[in-house]
């Protein structure tokens, strides 16, 4: 049993924090007012190879392990929910995909932008509130000829406002589909009768570009649909498990980032002649922060090294992620309580963090359906 | 005789909130959250429905119907918007200190015209940098001169203070320790001296404004003082006290609003074929709502009623605005938890809920004051055996 | 609006405060060690009018409002939940099922000795596990002449260890019962046939005789068949509904017991030289203890007064019970933790209160029952 | 390189222990709970199984097995019998601990006797009123005479004080303010002059005894002090961040034992037709157990293992006993709740896991002093920036 990093996974996960420091944590507020990040910024991150973190070398990836790959969306979120957030959406959705089921000559011609983050990629498949089942599925993609014709709306595309390209997940069948009839089409983010609607007004991740898309008539070359016909949707349950770890570390980081500063905070800030950080109220806050986090960090990580190790990682990654993401919204809103009436300000990181965390807990679909595939995963173990 | 029953009075006054909130305040919540700046329409409109002096006399221009009536209507307001009725709760306790510790030039003069709306709304100009929660720790000075006073100091955290035409300020006006040597002063908004700062932005309430006020040279008339010389603390706690009923009230209010949306929604949507309120995961979710803000509305009527027969209630107005802050807090958590993915949505209505409660456990005393008032006065009465 | 109570009713409250501090609680230890309450105590609180509050004065009783009633149950509990826990079973469910449908000549018999507490009377409707609908009743009662036979067992039967009289929900049908099928009878405690298991070696409410009991060929005259041929499930129902307002008020008043002895010690108790009361941590817990417990108490009040005035209640008397049952084990948990090690011996009576509370929160069936009845009433007030 | 498998070694361990609960401490536990008493037979039986002595070397008689395996070892014990297993807690950290700090003679003359049972148990006399968590506050004293020692002074909270073999007894033996002036003796059980108490009779733990120790005129020789005479507290707080590690792992069983009983139940059980494992509010139960037991196992593992590495491990025992300890026993009262009235029945199981589980939050420094050395460490941590 061995909880640490390899060495040089340590050295890049000090270097990400060092960037999340520097770079980002001090642009954070202003990218969360503008609702935005520069353009450019993915690309940044491409030169160190955080745009293609799981991709093997010969692809042009950092070939990261999971654990490495979720210790630096941690340091990330850190700085920034919502950059983690676009950077976890394209590793793990966008190319996650791509690598999944895209045909070779396409690949070659696309990964090198998408790699180096020159090209984010999005991924579409929630529809009328949180998508759990091929039936809700209504967007529909036709055939026709060697294109396929997609027509429908998604909602609560991450990085949707600005990506070049996005995965849609659109079924070929009339009524109600099944999995088999679910397709997935990489469509270009320029094409004709794709209209994105204005970044939805969110509470937390503001700067994730979270946009609803409707589709008219977009044509779609069939050669770029990933995967066989019937693959997309166990390739889109395949994901969604991978990304739960990816959203446990992520709260994980936001939760850790919020600790940071209202400890630093507690040390400075005096009240009755004391630094508030010598009141037993406040010493709570920061322990019990610190004890929940930990916890859902332990969690993570091994969820991570469950998938590493090629392990059934599903049910852990689902209790990392209630953990995580509860710890996290508690753990900020205690952040904000620590600071007063200033945590209640923009012009401190606290209640940013806790918008960003809530948005968390009850992204993909609320914490119901982790607890659901936990209990199950709990009664399934139960023999005679 | 336990009676949980609105007298008429109470339930007339709860009416006409309700209604000033649904014609009025609902349709310009939205917008008044995204733009910022201050409800001057909203308040101009709540003036003319008596809401800026509910429990003030008649006398003095206001609805003489108690503070039971008082908390119901913030409840009312709070429930469309959150922004407007912390203004709103700051006019009215404006009114009352002045009513109760004011002179009959003091009582006639600006009473009134808090309640017409004349004085746009009143503001509280208490705290300061590193005196929060602890009076003692004031800066802010008055010095005595020929023609009355001179006001020196910044003041932090003041609600309205883009806009109030009426501020109570306290200062010291002498160096005896602790809180004894603070006064309490009436200064009109656009007395000289008296210097506006920005607001804050903030994470929510974004339609109500706090900001600084500097004094600088800020002279006032000997009628400015507030009650006697060096007698400014127990006002500054009946205004305290007082204030903790209209936060409690404000929060509740905020997380009835949540639970509501988030029951509307869980019986008119479907999930995977059936309605969302078949899940029992939504059913908890509504039904600790439903309880909590329950328990938290009798801890806050409690406390009104208290005050109202003017018996001591301090500890009783703690109580009421840790749980009910605190519990709206988590309510307004659950309730996006039942909207699922729209919870977070400007569109689903909850998340301005969410952000607008927050404060609530800060603000007139955060939760941690809150609770070294109720420790204190356990240790009390438990000594005393019952 | 008017939260006080009458004067005759605070005058009774301070009574049996009076009683409980002097009286039970110097024993409550003692009863809990033995799993029983000395013989006599009930008829001695009958004289206090304690074992027939809300009977009629005519029948012998004292009239009391359900407000009045909660009241006192609570201060019981205060002192010791198990003996407050068998008058409000004698009172609500062994009485109140009495009034509502004993035969008058056999209640002007009965009645006396029931209502001045020198005969308990015990209500036994769950079998396996809680029940909660008619169709889980598998105790028969078969029509023989001017009888009833009854044949069948009956679980967690509080007092049922040495009740004098027992009532009895039974089916007439064969297979699976309908509400219709249900009769409750009043069992004579020494009926032949009738064998009482040991006490049940519950955690909390040790001397409440909880007891097991086995029916095989009872004999039961026809005239002590309580209510009309299928009124008694809808009986059983109101009770249960009641019995809510009475086991929250009951757990209230183990809450305000374990916060009182709480305050006391950590006043007296000194570490680091000061008194642990002057420590935030302590204080925190005794701060929210009171609070939560205060805001179940109004809960409380507020069902019995819906109670007292016509009102429907069953949906207020759930919340109550939830509220106060979560709040009484958290707090007394908190009151244990207060006393440190001292808390986890029996020399101190708050791991009893905790032992007991635990019991509430989880009787009749958990707590499952009310939050659904809570969110049914939710939903229902929905109006287009 | 991140891996949370167990070793060879470390498997084979749990194994044993697992075999060793399930035989032997399972069958006697409910019994135990009703009788109390001093549970002589599972010790015995415990010691053949080498489980007295986890991580000590096997030149001393231990298994040498390191700090993961002892952990490991003490939750599969407390899954079938809490109360043994916190006997078998103190015992491996006494032997632990006079490995550590023992001399030559020390080590070789007890920690084989305490590893194969010849002396019962052994047991740690370090608290005393008004002292519980602030040793700066002890009063029982050493004085030296030509002979060696002579020990007066009372202990309190001494678990398996009424028939361990060997006590590890603190007292002052100078002035010097504070934890200075504090040494370290190996007392045997036989002494005269050390006087056993009566067991306190405790809510659970039923089958471990906790007693008072008073010492009276209690001589020993000159080979009884245990390290530098004055250096007596870093042995202790070695023994208290160790005995952390066991505590938790102890809860952690207990929570583990109570959540199976749970989950069996549920998927066994109907309620109105329809498998109890079926509704949500059972669902939600055992998947919040899951999640929270699961971290608290890693909390616990990664504290034994940091210890295990002879790296600071202070920090993440406290963490792991306060999140363990408290989620434990939230773990087990929704397993109570589970099983409806059958849970607070002794046949349901799970009251005993309640009742025993409690204490955790309390003994080896309680949850408030773990928040104390916590919050301590994080304003240190993160004034280094990490």
């Amino acid at each position: 049993m061995d909880l640490s990093l390899t060495e040089e996974d340590e050295l890049l996960r000090d270097t990400v924090r060092e960037l999340g420091q520097q770079r980002v944590r001090p642009h954070a507020i202003e990218w969360d007012e503008a609702r935005a990040l520069p353009e450019g910024l993915m690309a940044e991150l491409g030169e160190m190879g955080l745009t293609a973190m799981e991709l093997p070398e010969d692809e042009g990836g950092t070939a990261l392990s999971a654990v490495a790959a979720a210790a630096l969306v941690g340091e990330l979120a850190a700085a920034d929910g919502a950059l983690a957030l676009r950077v976890l959406r394209h590793n793990t959705f966008g190319l996650g995909h791509v690598m999944l089921g895209l045909a070779d000559d396409v690949r070659e011609a696309e990964l090198p932008a998408m790699a180096e983050g020159r090209v984010e990629v999005a991924w579409a498949l929630s529809e009328q509130g949180s998508t759990t089942d091929p039936g809700s599925i209504q967007t529909r993609a036709v055939r026709d000829g060697d294109h396929w014709v997609l027509d429908g709306h998604k909602q609560h595309v991450v990085g949707g406002a600005t990506a070049g390209r996005i995965v849609v997940l659109a079924t070929t069948a009339k009524g109600d589909s099944t999995a088999d009839d679910i397709v997935a089409l990489l469509v270009d983010g320029d094409a004709d009768g794709l209209t994105r609607g204005e970044p939805v007004r969110t509470m937390g991740m503001r700067a994730a570009g979270t946009a609803h898309l409707r589709f008219e008539q977009v044509r779609v070359p069939a050669s770029r649909m990933l995967g066989e016909p019937g693959q997309a949707w166990g390739h889109a349950m395949e994901l969604l498990d991978r990304a739960r770890i990816g959203m446990a570390a992520l709260a994980c980081g936001i939760g850790r980032g919020a600790l940071q500063v209202s400890t630093a905070y507690a040390k400075e800030r005096e009240q009755f002649g004391k630094p508030i950080a010598s009141f037993q109220a406040i010493q709570w806050k920061l322990a019990d922060m610190a004890t929940t986090l930990e916890a859902a960090w332990l969690l993570t990580m091994r969820a991570a090294w469950l998938c590493d190790s090629g392990q059934e990682f599903a049910a852990a990654a689902s209790r990392a992620k209630i953990a995580a993401t509860t710890a996290a919204t508690r753990g900020c809103s205690e952040a904000l309580q620590v600071h007063g009436g200033y945590g209640y300000t923009r012009e401190f990181p606290v209640e940013k963090a806790l918008r960003d965390a809530r948005w968390c807990e009850s992204s993909g679909g609320t914490n119901e359906v982790p607890r659901t595939l936990v209990s199950q995963a709990i009664a399934a173990r139960y023999t005679g | 005789m336990i009676d949980f029953r609105p007298t008429e009075q109470q339930r007339a006054v709860q009416d006409k909130a309700r209604d000033f909130a649904q014609q009025v305040l609902a349709p310009a919540a939205v917008g008044l959250d995204r733009e910022g700046g201050f409800p001057h329409e909203n308040l101009a409109a709540a003036a003319s429905a008596g809401l800026c002096g509910v429990n003030i006399p008649t006398a003095l221009g206001g609805l003489g119907a108690g503070v039971v009536s008082y908390s119901l209507a913030i409840t009312e307001t709070a429930q469309a918007c959150a922004a407007t009725t912390v203004a709103l709760c700051v006019t009215n306790m404006v009114g009352e200190v002045v009513a109760h510790f004011g002179n009959d030039d003091q009582r006639t003069h600006f009473v009134p015209r808090l309640c017409s709306g004349e004085l746009k709304v009143g503001a509280f100009a208490l705290s300061e940098a590193g005196a929060g929660s602890d009076p003692g720790g004031m800066r802010t000075k008055a010095t005595r001169t020929d023609k009355g006073w001179v006001i020196e100091g910044s003041k932090l955290w003041i609600t309205s203070g883009t806009d109030a035409g009426l501020f109570v300020v306290w200062a010291k006006t002498s160096d005896a320790p602790g809180t004894r040597g603070i006064s309490t002063f009436l200064v009109p908004g656009d007395t000289p001296g008296l210097i506006r700062g920005k607001p804050e932005h903030k994470m929510g309430l974004n339609g109500s404004t706090t900001t600084a006020i500097d004094f600088e040279g800020c002279e006032v008339g000997p009628e400015a003082l507030l009650g006697e010389e060096g007698r400014g603390f127990p006002v500054a706690m009946m205004a305290l006290d007082g204030g903790r009923i209209g936060i409690a009230s404000q929060s509740l209010g905020i997380g009835l609003a949540a639970t509501e949306t988030a029951r509307r929604f869980a019986v008119e949507r479907e999930r995977n074929g059936q309605p969302l309120s078949r899940t029992q995961a939504v059913q908890w979710a509504l039904a600790d709502n439903a309880t909590e803000l329950d328990a938290a509305r009798l801890l806050t009527l409690r406390a009104a009623m208290l005050k109202e027969q003017k018996v001591a209630f301090s500890r009783e107005a703690s109580i009421a605005k840790v749980f009910t802050t605190e519990r709206s807090f988590a309510a307004c958590g659950r309730a996006i938890e039942v909207l699922g993915d729209e919870g977070t949505d400007e569109a689903g209505g909850v998340e301005r809920n969410f952000r607008d409660v927050r404060v609530t456990m800060i603000y007139e005393g955060t939760s941690e004051v809150q609770r070294i008032v109720i420790s204190r006065d356990i240790m009390r009465r438990f000594s005393q055996g019952h």
